[in-house]
């Protein structure tokens, strides 16, 4: 009864997700063909970049998350932050180990 | 008192007459510690101060009986700001003053004497430099900085010296590091504090803290005659690492004299320290950092050498500063026969300098 | 009734229990267990934490009993080690962690927001199951030879050290982790989506905040312990070496994972009690609650900020001294919040109407021991002092002072403030103030020279230790014995009470929650028509407006 | 989570219309059908942060092991299959759009096109169960599961295993390196495995809302149960899209 869910709830057709499909696709394709390609430094970078754009998709249209309330978004936004502070600060701890004698 | 049971009296007497509540400050660290501690002492009661003694006015000022009746205040802004703020910047000077001292134990000055120290369930096993062993027990003189190179055996322990206020845990596969300089003369304890399996408790000893001079005598009453280094050296050719380390032109590894403390070009471009750390690594895992210049051919020692091992090959590559040391221990090891004795050492020197900078410049 | 309480009962000669209640709306034993009622697994909650609370109390005493002497002649060691693992493990995972959310945050959350029920009742049903099979779990492994590990599963010791029944204890406690899981999701859900009309945000109990920030942390942090046991688990059973320096893993990486998930942790254990300490202050003091937003907004960031502090348990095990730095500033700044509680709560005092029933003496209580317990964490998050009191008693003491003498206090002030309206009686008010007074002595006589040992070095899992620690040692034994009397008094009084307490009426202490709008105890649906929340919380100039219409409303109907 | 729905088919009214009646699938603690499905809605993404933490320590492991053992990560990788990592890659994302699709169906009340993508769900999630089991038993057989009997011949002489040797050369890795292969395939084990075991269990589900859909439910406008389930199959999707990029194709050179 408190947040407004004033708007009704939408329904996303078969359009988008044939859309969403057909990029999907195209990104793993897109992703393996790049791993393919010796970009040494930048091979990582890109695999993850793609993924996570794959992510994305998935989380905003098969996921309804871009027509969802802000509580959601928050609360999405809020796990994937802790998560990313998961990983930053104990790969922190690994990384700053080798810099000095202790 | 006397119609007091004996038996139950001498408990309160010999509890009174060694009743400390106050660990010994025998470190020139622990004054420093003690003052951190008695500055946040003083912080936390005077906030528990003034925290008590608000309920306590309060409570004598408004209960029920003399203010029966309450006065909704919503809040205020500019007292609550302080009461954040004030405690903010105390919590931010315990906080630097705090760093500071870590470092400080953290940071052994250069011309600290190195003790080994292996912690295994359930013994301390401590090895100086001169060969000495002990079990349980560390010897160290007053006024000199000592070093600790601690290592575990097996699960994590902790070195602690209580009356130092130092404390390091020995981790399984790593090397870490503590020092303390002990000022005044006596026995300590030693403790384990990191919970290590049954015999936890019973994991430890005494420090023994001598003037120079008794510490110099004891060294000279309990050395087993060979120093750590030479216990190194043996090994050094029983596990045939002369066979690649020789100083020769055509040896198949780096020349070793004086690579501890230098700075070491790895293959993949990186500089990296040679510490007792990286000495360890290159002899276990030696293909983890490969030396510019050589081929990864170096075999891993891993489950050949035990933690002591590896400790008295270290010490002796650490004393290693000169090439002639090293043709020394040539001299006194039997060599495959293919190598022995080709070149004369001395017409090497030039040309195994040469191969020997490759890749290393000194600090 | 004197001065000196706010308690005003109903005439005891007609007044009755409700006969339609939530306890007696079905029978039998099953009605119980296959219950969605959030009160009845409330009460489920409390039987069954109780019950681990002796177990882990009897733990304690049996360890304190040991260290009488420093000669460690009553048990074995390895029997010493298992003693205080089970007493850590069971304390924590099975008593502190669940208590509050599954006894009181059951009971109240849906009361006090005005809704029927939480939002997925039989989640909530099978959490408490969940809960209990974890439970289980621990019980079979205390039976069969317990474990000796500690409460921490330090690796490598737990994965290739031990050989006790490290399985069986890591596996309820990942059983238990999903039991807080769905708690903590239901609670979020429940706060979000159940409040009544008029329920906003900034209307709701202080409680409810405090409740809403731990449960930010169950749903958060505890997935973490579930991996990190699962990893513990498979390290013993096939050796995938993780964990194991011989095969290259890190055993560091394990306490990594295991704070993430425990240094929240123990906020969870914490929060809990200062929204029982918000609400018992107010209303013992006929105070809206100094600096509202303030104390609900810092539950809030103690939640978050909890997540950045975990390595200061590391300080000395081998992680990078720059990223000790890092998280001993962090310590720094999630003690901050707290320090704003302590004196909210102390300013709320100012000016009220002050009362000191049995909830509002362990409520002082709880503000200055924890405040002790707090200064000390922070002197531990200090890197220096850290080196020198880690692994010592003085952990113990702070940690006791924190989790005992604050949250169990706190606990204590919520059984007894809300026992009203869960039982519809009150329980004996002298014994209750008695026993909080021998609490609070005891637990002081038993923890504060635990500091001094601490600071004196004596090592923390000792089983022998040096003979000149004994006197220090001998005090904080016979202080756990009069702690055990203070808890052995309110388990005697409260079941008492539950026949012979005086009967409370809807609302003995003249509080404002919605809670106590309604009947004691309370119907089934909580309410008998939803409420609405037309006033801030904490009003109590609408409470006697209210009740002043009350007696007019009442007053024809009796001429 | 589940919040059991109505047995009967279509109801009267669409949802929260009628003022008093009550559509059975209303739980009683709740004011409006759209309070619940908003419920159990946010109920189940808090949960799915939770399996999102529950990954994160694998990740974290993997992040730092992969940091450490570079080398022996890269030889350990590229004993993977990317032909059949791609494969499974579509064949998820397939699964992830029939589901997508029977959501629509559910929502816009196509009984006979809920079954369908449903079943389609199915044996998509079952061929990629299955093509993972084809690769463990290359695991399996290679003796590169770690624990039991770990062989290293692969990596010390990596001539040896001739099919990966065309394709990467890799060079025989020294003894101390090729020994932290293990930790890879402790990790490639334990993420794919906790992926699997999200995957049957969603599987099962799915077993149990088809056999439901074929009986007519779901497509009263109660839809919440099948939404929920889809959120947690393409949670399990973009798991995966990060294990394959991780395990599969960053460490390709
Ligand atoms: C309920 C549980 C609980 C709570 C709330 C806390 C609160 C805190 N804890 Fe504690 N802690 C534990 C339970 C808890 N802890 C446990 C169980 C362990 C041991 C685990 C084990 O190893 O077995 C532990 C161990 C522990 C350590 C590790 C020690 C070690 O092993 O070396 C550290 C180090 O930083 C620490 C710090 C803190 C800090 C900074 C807080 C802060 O949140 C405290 C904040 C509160 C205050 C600061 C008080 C109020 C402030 C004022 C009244 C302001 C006035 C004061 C001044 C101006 C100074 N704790
Ligand atoms: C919520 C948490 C909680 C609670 C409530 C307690 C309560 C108590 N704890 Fe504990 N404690 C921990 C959490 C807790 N503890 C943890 C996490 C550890 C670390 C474990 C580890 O190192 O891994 C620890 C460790 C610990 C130690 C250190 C052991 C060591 O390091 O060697 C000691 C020693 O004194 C101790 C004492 C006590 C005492 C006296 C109580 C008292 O408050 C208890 C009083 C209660 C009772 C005594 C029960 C009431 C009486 C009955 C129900 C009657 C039945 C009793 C009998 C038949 C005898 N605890
Ligand atoms: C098969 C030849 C061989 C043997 C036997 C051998 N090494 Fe090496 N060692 C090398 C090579 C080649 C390197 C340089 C490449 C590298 O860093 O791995 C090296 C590097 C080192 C280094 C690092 C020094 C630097 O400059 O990088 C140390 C220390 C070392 N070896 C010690 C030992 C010890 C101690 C033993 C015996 C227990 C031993 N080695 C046995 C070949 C060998
Ligand atoms: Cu070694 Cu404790
Ligand atoms: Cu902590």
């Amino acid at each position: 009864m408190s947040e407004q869910n004033g708007h009704a709830h939408t329904i996303v057709g078969p359009g988008v997700y044939v859309a969403i499909l057909f990029a999907l696709l195209a990104g793993t394709v897109l992703t393996v063909w790049a791993s393919f390609v010796d970009l040494g430094f930048w091979n990582p970078i890109i695999a993850l970049a793609i993924a996570t754009t794959k992510a994305t998709l998935v989380l905003l249209y098969f996921m309804h998350v871009k027509y969802s309330t802000k509580l959601t978004k928050l609360a999405i936004a809020g796990g994937v932050f802790l998560f990313l502070t998961l990983v930053s600060m104990t790969l922190a701890d690994y990384i700053s180990r080798a810099w000095g004698s202790w | 008192m006397n119609h007091i049971s004996p038996v139950i009296w001498q408990f309160p007497v010999k509890w009174m007459t060694n009743f400390p509540l106050f660990p010994p400050e025998a470190s020139t660290i622990a004054p420093q510690m003690d003052a951190l501690l008695f500055f946040m002492v003083l912080v936390s009661l005077i906030g528990l101060t003034v925290v008590v003694l608000l309920i306590i006015s309060f409570s004598i000022l408004y209960n029920k009986k003399r203010h029966p009746v309450a006065e909704q205040i919503e809040g205020s802004i500019l007292l609550e700001a302080t009461w954040t703020i004030i405690p903010l910047g105390l919590f931010l000077v315990m906080f630097v003053w705090g760093a500071v001292i870590y470092f400080r134990v953290f940071t052994p000055p250069a011309n600290a004497m190195n003790i080994y120290v292996v912690g295994k369930q359930w013994m301390w096993k401590i090895e100086h430099p001169g060969g000495q062993h002990e079990i349980n027990a560390l010897h160290v003189p007053a006024g000199r900085a000592v070093q600790l190179t601690l290592i575990s055996q097996d699960v994590f322990h902790s070195f602690s010296i209580p009356a130092f206020r130092v404390k390091r845990e020995a981790i399984p596969g790593r090397y870490t590091t503590v020092w303390f300089e002990a000022t005044t003369p006596g026995t300590y304890h030693l403790f384990c504090t990191q919970y290590c399996g049954t015999n936890h408790s019973q994991m430890i000893g005494d420090v023994v803290v001598q003037t120079p001079e008794d510490y110099r005598k004891w060294l000279s009453n309990s050395t087993s005659g060979v120093s750590l280094a030479q216990d190194g050296e043996r090994l050094f050719a029983s596990l045939s690492c002369s066979a690649c380390h020789n100083a020769r032109p055509n040896a198949r590894g780096p020349n070793l004299a004086n690579v501890y403390g230098s700075r070491l070009t790895l293959s993949n471009g990186q500089t990296i320290t040679a510490d007792e750390a990286y000495l360890r690594q290159s002899i276990l895992n030696p293909s983890q950092h490969i030396t510019q210049g050589y081929a990864p051919i170096m075999p891993t020692y891993q489950g050949q050498i035990s933690e002591e091992g590896v400790i008295a090959l270290i010490e002796f590559i650490k004393n290693l500063n000169s090439d002639y040391r090293i043709q020394q221990t040539l001299n006194t090891t039997d060599l495959p026969p293919e190598s022995e004795g080709k070149t004369p050492p001395a017409a090497q020197a030039p040309a195994a300098k040469a191969h020997a900078t490759q890749g290393r410049v000194k600090k | 009734m004197s001065t000196n309480t706010i308690v005003s009962l109903p005439d005891q000669e007609t007044a009755r229990i409700p006969k339609k209640n939530f306890l007696t709306k079905e029978n039998g034993l099953l009605s119980w267990l296959l219950t969605r009622d959030h009160k009845r697994i409330a009460i489920l909650y409390l039987i069954t934490t109780t019950f681990f609370f002796i177990i882990g109390g009897a733990a304690a005493a049996l360890i304190r009993l040991e260290l009488l002497t420093p000669t460690g002649d009553m048990v074995s060691s390895d029997t010493y080690n298992k003693l205080f693992s089970i007493h850590g493990i069971i304390m924590v995972f099975f008593f502190l962690v669940p208590i509050a959310p599954g006894v009181l945050g059951n009971f109240l959350i849906p009361l006090m927001i005005g809704a029927k029920d939480v939002a997925l009742p039989r989640i909530n049903l099978l959490s408490w199951y969940l809960f209990v099979i974890g439970g289980c779990f621990e019980l079979y492994m205390m039976i069969f030879g317990g474990v000796d590990t500690g409460w921490t599963f330090t690796t490598p010791l737990s994965t290739h050290y031990v050989n006790s029944h490290v399985i069986g204890a890591a596996m309820g406690i990942f059983i238990a982790g999903f039991s807080s899981i769905l708690t903590g999701i239901n609670f979020i859900v429940t706060i979000h989506k159940m409040r009544a009309p008029g329920m906003t945000w900034f209307r709701l109990p202080l409680f409810i905040w405090s409740y809403y920030a731990t449960s930010i942390i169950f749903v958060l942090a505890t997935p973490v312990i579930a991996i990190s046991m699962v990893l513990i688990m498979l390290e013993r059973v096939i050796g995938i070496g993780l964990f194991d320096p011989t095969k290259g893993g890190d055993p560091l990486l394990f306490q990594h994972l295991f704070w993430f998930y425990s240094h929240p942790a123990v906020y969870v254990m914490i929060l809990p009690g200062m929204g029982i300490i918000s609400e018992v202050i107010s209303n013992f003091s006929r105070k809206r609650v100094f600096g509202y937003t303030a104390v609900a907004f810092s539950s809030v960031a103690i939640a978050v900020f909890s997540f950045f502090v975990w390595a200061h348990h590391m300080f000395i095990m081998g992680i990078s001294t720059y990223s000790a730095l890092l998280f001993s500033l962090f310590s720094m700044l999630v003690a901050i919040p707290s320090a704003i509680k302590v004196f909210n709560w102390s300013a709320t005092l100012y000016k009220g109407s002050i009362t000191f029933d049995t909830p509002m003496l362990y409520a002082f209580g709880f503000i200055g021991l924890f405040t002790i317990g707090g200064c000390t964490g922070v002197m531990l998050a200090t890197l220096g002092m850290d080196i020198h009191v880690t692994e010592t008693y003085f952990i113990v003491a702070h940690f006791h002072y924190v989790m005992v003498g604050g949250m169990v206090s706190a606990f204590m002030a919520g059984l007894h403030f809300w026992w009203p309206k869960m039982t519809g009686r009150m329980y004996p008010e002298s014994l209750g103030r008695l026993a909080a007074v021998i609490l609070f002595i005891g637990f002081n006589l038993t923890f504060f020279p635990q500091f001094i040992l601490g600071y004196l070095g004596m090592p923390r899992r000792y089983h022998f230790y040096p003979p000149e620690f004994q006197a220090l040692n001998v005090l904080s034994t016979s202080g756990a014995s009069i702690l055990a009397i203070g808890y052995l008094l309110p388990a005697l009084y409260l079941i008492w009470s539950l026949r012979h307490g005086a009967i409370a009426g809807n609302n003995p202490w003249q509080a404002t929650g919605l809670e106590w709008q309604t009947q004691s105890p309370p119907l089934t649906e909580n309410f008998t028509e939803i409420p609405i929340m037309d006033h801030e919380a904490y009003d109590y100039a609408w409470l006697e407006r209210q009740s002043r219409d009350n007696r007019r409303e009442e007053a024809p109907s009796a001429e | 989570m589940p919040n059991n729905q109505a047995i009967v088919p279509a109801a009267s009214e669409p949802a929260g219309a009628g003022h008093n009646e009550h559509p059975s699938y209303l739980l009683h603690h709740f004011q409006s059908v759209e309070q619940q499905a908003d419920t159990s809605n946010f109920a189940m993404w808090l949960f799915l942060l939770t399996e999102m933490m529950f990954f994160g320590g694998l990740f974290t492991a993997y992040l730092i092991y992969r940091n450490w053992y570079y080398l022996a990560f890269v030889a350990g990788s590229h004993q993977l299959n990317v032909v059949w990592g791609t494969l499974n890659t579509v064949v998820l994302i397939c699964s992830s759009f029939t589901m997508a699709m029977g959501v629509w169906c559910a929502e816009t009340r196509r009984r006979s096109g809920l079954v369908l993508c449903l079943i389609l769900t199915f044996i998509l999630g079952l061929g990629f169960l299955g093509i993972k089991t084809i690769e463990y038993s290359e695991k399996i057989e290679k003796h590169h599961v770690p624990g039991f009997h770990y062989n290293l011949s692969s990596f010390l002489d990596p001539a040896s295993d001739p099919e990966i040797f065309k394709e990467y050369h890799d060079k025989p890795l020294p003894l101390d390196i090729a020994r932290h292969t293990e930790l890879y395939f402790s990790l490639y084990f334990l993420m794919t495995g906790m992926h699997a075991l999200h995957m049957i269990i969603g599987i099962g589900i799915l077993g149990f809302m088809i056999f439901r859909a074929r009986a007519g439910a779901y497509i009263s406008g109660h839809v919440t149960f099948v939404e929920n389930f889809g959120l947690y199959w393409h949670f399990i999707d973009i798991v995966w899209i990060y294990l394959f990029a991780l395990l599969y194709l960053i460490s390709r050179h």
